[in-house]
């Protein structure tokens, strides 16, 4: 195992992929010797060029539409939208194009892009730079939906989603990249559509996505100590969804919570509880709860960032009602 | 490098061919035997086989939701073409697309599309995959007068120039988006001129003359192969029918239908080819002739074909 | 009570609304002489000039930003965007902008757009003319969504939007363009966020949005033929929602099926069935379902499309499985 | 209509009182005393004032990332600036916007905005209302190089062109988009050269001499205000600062920084002044003395104001 950072996780997965397939490229605004907004594909420009790492004009339509021709046309494109808010101005080449071409083209299409982008607050870049905007892509059929917790899930997870021939986002928190953690070394992938279980417990489910899975273990550490033992079960791939690692859970400990950082409000927490509700409901001791932020903006001043994120406390707190 | 007599002859056809592909469409739809909506080219027949004719195998189009006559000068089969018009398991898409989203990426066509101005950054795109393979290949995208107004004109038009993509930008000036007439949507006359924004040659010809059309295509599509990089090309023509097929077309005057009308692109350039003794009246009758068997045979394709099993409307959503 | 389409009812709010307030203007593609891509406005440009219903080039990111500025100024536009699928070209300036607007300014400004726009399969459109994207902005807060299921609803629920001081999506459906129903007449407004139930019943409750409405009605008819008495709610403003009313009519019933023409997954049906499962648990006697379009593209071919399109047929079938 | 010595010397001030109010921020923000994201506007001040200058009660100004600049010159408080950007209830927000949602539409400023280029068609509606309330106002968009590369810039030109709307676009052309020099992201030296593809007038200034930028947008005022449409002007100018603080500005030379500070608008405006004769040396000391007050009150009034209370974060979402 190798200890990085989960930047360099992501630095390292798009190094190791763009070695291994000369059709590999990355684009976006500053990505190049600038090394991205966050830094993330610092050094990649030094090794690969300026033919594979290509720094684009603000013009998001025309970063994520040529990825899409150059899919379509046999490349594997890495765009970088630089914060995850800015896909309101770049959806329908997403959306619209990249997701439908193989369903429309009656299965006569494959269009392998990779988008990577930064959601989440807690760095005081208030409404517009701070949204975790995931559920608007889960709804989108053709599209896979990857969001890692983790350096080592980063790095494998990507991986897989370049290897991949289907559009998919792969949606990184900013918050996160300052992370460290265990790496294995060398050549690996994480399979799409397989959830991790980051810490066993019979009490009760805690569904969490990306920075939440760190809220919802310090939680269920804090839980554990007042005799409670959450399981903490990280989906990872939000869509495809893995199904019967979270039914499964909830048919040991009959209690189920469901966390993100996104608003509570028709986010993608609604998808689980109401597939459990469905598919699970006689598993099920007490009401599911949602733990997501409140149906505003962002705000900026941190101390109002700080109450709208979801935190420790209003785990515990979710837990407690329903034990 | 002049055209042969014999190259000349194939534009002539495949020009008939679009027009009596329409033609038959417009018929069908009218009998209520073709589903959702309808685009077609008649009139404008000239720019899109003057552009693809210079095109090989390398290289790509996007078309638009006025797409038909994209795809057959790309060469598509007008059998699965008029079958994916009817819903049909043997059109393009097993009827899953539609007209307008009729594609056949293997032979470089991009697809008809929804979107209005959606194809330029997909052009864009897939000129750019063919320098970075370094195959030779360019990319063509075809788009409206209206969809110069759209923000997808912007952005690719301006990320092909400073990439140097070998792409060439095809303005189907037809005068109208919709109900909305040139001088009501933009304020300049020739969309050409707004290749200056972009630093790359842009040029305004007659789209009705299928001669301009291609030499003026043959000399961007040099330029992109020689690594010099895209070109906006704007043709000035017009679109008999109505938007869409069952359009009153309030927003126009027959008159101005008519002149258009008199300006046809195919009797234009027979005309041409009969004046330099490079076809009789015979011949091109005789062209027609084939045309027309050949859109009845397309007809009886797409009839005879069966309906998609149902169980396909949950398949194709994703790769394995 | 007059007999009119929901076409000709939204014309008339449209119309009324414009007579009652000189700064209520309509803008978008083809609404004047062409009257709009469904005839729904037709006849406004007569009455009401070119000052006031303005036609624009293809260019949906200046017709919606440029409402918003307009109403930050001081106007009330009514922008119409011809189809919801493109909604993706133009989503930043209601989202990122409009939206949030006021949140972002400390409550220091009004954004009274009623964005008018079309959803639904069934005519043969395809994949990027047919889709029901409301999910997606019911996830942002400082926006309203409105469906109105009948020509009754449309009027009265696109009176109150415009009247309202927040950005509001209303969402029609094309193939209720040409449904007929009484009206009231004169002025009238209908609130937005009251649900209405369409159908009174103590069996199950079946919660149904737009078009799904009327096929969840079908459906109760044929059930109450079987001895089945359903309810059918109408929220009609699915943000904010009317929780009462879909609480109280499960309390009574027990049993809750969601119906949505949007595809099942992340759709509005999520968010519904997660409130139940949250906050009325205890009233259920049995999994909630959702029934929902199948996570594709909307297919072209009328009998794949018929297949797409969730009917009565699946919603009487998912009652059974509850009963 | 000659500007009055008055006028000259408030134009004076405002430049002065941005370069401070700039480089207090700068230096609260590397104390760790500022949270989140700052655009510094060091620099450019003779654009927004040469600009803003010219508006009047009914006009609206719509900004972006860099907006502090734009704010005071338009007017607003640096009392409420400050403290928005330092999260405090007292600012502009409440503390819920920051630096890149400063706002005050009663001002007429619509808004620092933090998508780049989102402001042109906000300006563009603006400029709508004004018309259509008939009220002789106006609008001016600011926005940098790198947002004339996308979407808005192109669907806003437009329609702001074919409906004549009273809006000036001004460009704020400082040569970089983050780390992109212009070279690299459009394959033309003057942003100016796109009013052609709109059929507006277009015109280069620099940007940093404050009369050349008044009198181009006193022009565009006029044309406006008499309802000839709207104008496009590029201001050639520099950020002396980062991107945002904390940049370490890989992408460009000390050199080239060295040669535009040397070109600072201010000192180029206080000499022309002292040379003009409508200043002495002393006077221009006493107003910069002024400032520093003004500002170091306006740092005091931000660290006084009290932090928003936890009841605001859902406050303020919809209007009752
Ligand atoms: C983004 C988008 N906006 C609007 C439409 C609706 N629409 C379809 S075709 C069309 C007119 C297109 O005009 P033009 O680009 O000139 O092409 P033409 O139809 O004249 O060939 C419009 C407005 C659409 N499909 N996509
Ligand atoms: C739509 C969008 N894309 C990207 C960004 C990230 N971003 C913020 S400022 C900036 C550079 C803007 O350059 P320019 O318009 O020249 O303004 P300047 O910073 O030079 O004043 C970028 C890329 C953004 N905020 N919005
Ligand atoms: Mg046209
Ligand atoms: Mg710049």
């Amino acid at each position: 195992m190798l200890e990085m950072t989960y930047a360099q996780a992501i630095n390292a997965a798009l190094r190791e992929e763009m070695q291994r397939d000369g059709k590999v490229y990355i684009l976006g605004e500053d990505v190049g010797v600038f090394g991205g907004c966050f830094g993330v594909t610092a050094g990649l420009i030094d090794q690969f060029g300026p033919q594979r790492v290509l720094d684009t004009p603000i013009s998001e339509t025309a970063i994520i539409g040529s990825a899409v021709g150059a899919a379509a046309a046999g490349l594997r494109p890495v765009p970088e939208i630089m914060f995850m808010d800015f896909m309101a101005v770049c959806l329908d080449e997403f959306f619209n194009q990249a997701a439908k071409m193989r369903y429309m083209f009656g299965g006569k299409a494959r269009v392998p892009v990779t988008l990577r982008t930064v959601c989440g607050a807690g760095v005081g870049a208030a409404a517009q730079h701070s949204q975790s905007l995931e559920a608007w892509f889960t709804h989108m059929p053709g599209v896979k939906v990857v969001m890692p917790s983790t350096p080592a899930d980063a790095k494998g997870l990507l991986v897989a989603s370049i290897r991949d021939d289907n559009p998919v986002i792969f949606i990184e928190h900013k918050v996160l990249y300052v992370l460290s953690g265990p790496v294995p070394e060398g050549e690996y992938s994480i399979p799409l559509g397989k959830a991790d279980i980051k810490r066993p417990g019979g009490d009760v489910t805690i569904v969490a996505t990306s920075m939440m899975v760190h809220n919802a273990l310090a939680a269920a550490q804090t839980l554990a100590g007042e005799g409670v033992e959450a399981e903490v079960v990280d989906p990872r791939t939000l869509s495809p969804l893995d199904k019967d690692t979270i039914l499964e859970s909830v048919a040991k400990t009959g209690r189920l919570v469901v966390v993100h950082e996104a608003v509570k409000n028709s986010g993608f927490g609604g998808e689980i509880a109401a597939m459990v509700a469905e598919e699970g409901f006689d598993y099920l001791d007490a009401p599911i709860k949602r733990v997501g932020a409140p149906f505003t903006p962002v705000p900026f001043s941190p101390h109002l960032e700080a109450a709208y994120i979801p935190d420790e406390n209003k785990i515990i707190t979710a837990v407690k009602e329903i034990m | 490098m002049a055209l042969t007599k014999e190259e000349m002859l194939v534009m002539y056809r495949k020009m008939l061919l679009i027009r009596e592909f329409e033609e038959t469409v417009a018929n069908m739809f009218s009998q209520g035997q073709i589903p959702g909506f309808v685009h077609l080219y008649v009139g404008e027949e000239a720019v899109a086989v003057g552009v693809c004719s210079n095109l090989g195998e390398q290289d790509y189009i996007a078309s638009t939701h006025r797409g038909h006559g994209h795809g057959i000068a790309r060469g598509a089969s007008v059998d699965k073409m008029m079958a994916e018009i009817f819903g049909k398991v043997d059109g393009y898409c097993k009827g899953k697309g539609g007209s307008m989203h009729i594609a056949d990426v293997e032979l470089g066509f991009l697809g008809a599309n929804g979107i209005v101005g959606a194809g330029l950054p997909l052009a864009a795109g897939a000129a750019f995959a063919n320098k970075y393979l370094n195959n030779n290949g360019v990319a063509v995208c075809f788009f409206g007068d209206g969809a110069s107004n759209r923000a997808t004109f912007h952005e690719a038009l301006n990320l092909a120039s400073i990439w140097k993509l070998p792409v060439i930008f095809v303005c189907e000036n037809n005068m109208y988006g919709i109900s909305m007439c040139q001088e009501r949507h933009q304020n300049i006359t020739d969309v050409a001129d707004r290749s200056t924004a972009y630093g790359i040659p842009g040029l305004t010809v007659d789209g009705n003359d299928l001669m301009a059309v291609y030499e003026a295509a043959a000399e961007a599509v040099k330029r992109a192969r020689a690594g010099e990089g895209p070109t906006l090309i704007e043709c000035k023509t017009y679109r008999h029918r109505g938007h869409f097929e069952g359009d009153a077309c309030v927003y126009r005057s027959e008159d101005e239908l008519n002149r258009w009308k008199m300006k046809c692109p195919i009797k234009r350039f027979g005309d041409r080819l009969l004046e330099m003794g490079l076809a009789g009246r015979d011949e091109l009758d005789k062209i027609k002739e084939q045309v027309k068997e050949q859109i009845e045979s397309a007809l009886e394709f797409a009839r005879r074909s069966p309906l998609p099993d149902v169980s396909e409307l949950t398949k194709d959503v994703y790769c394995d």
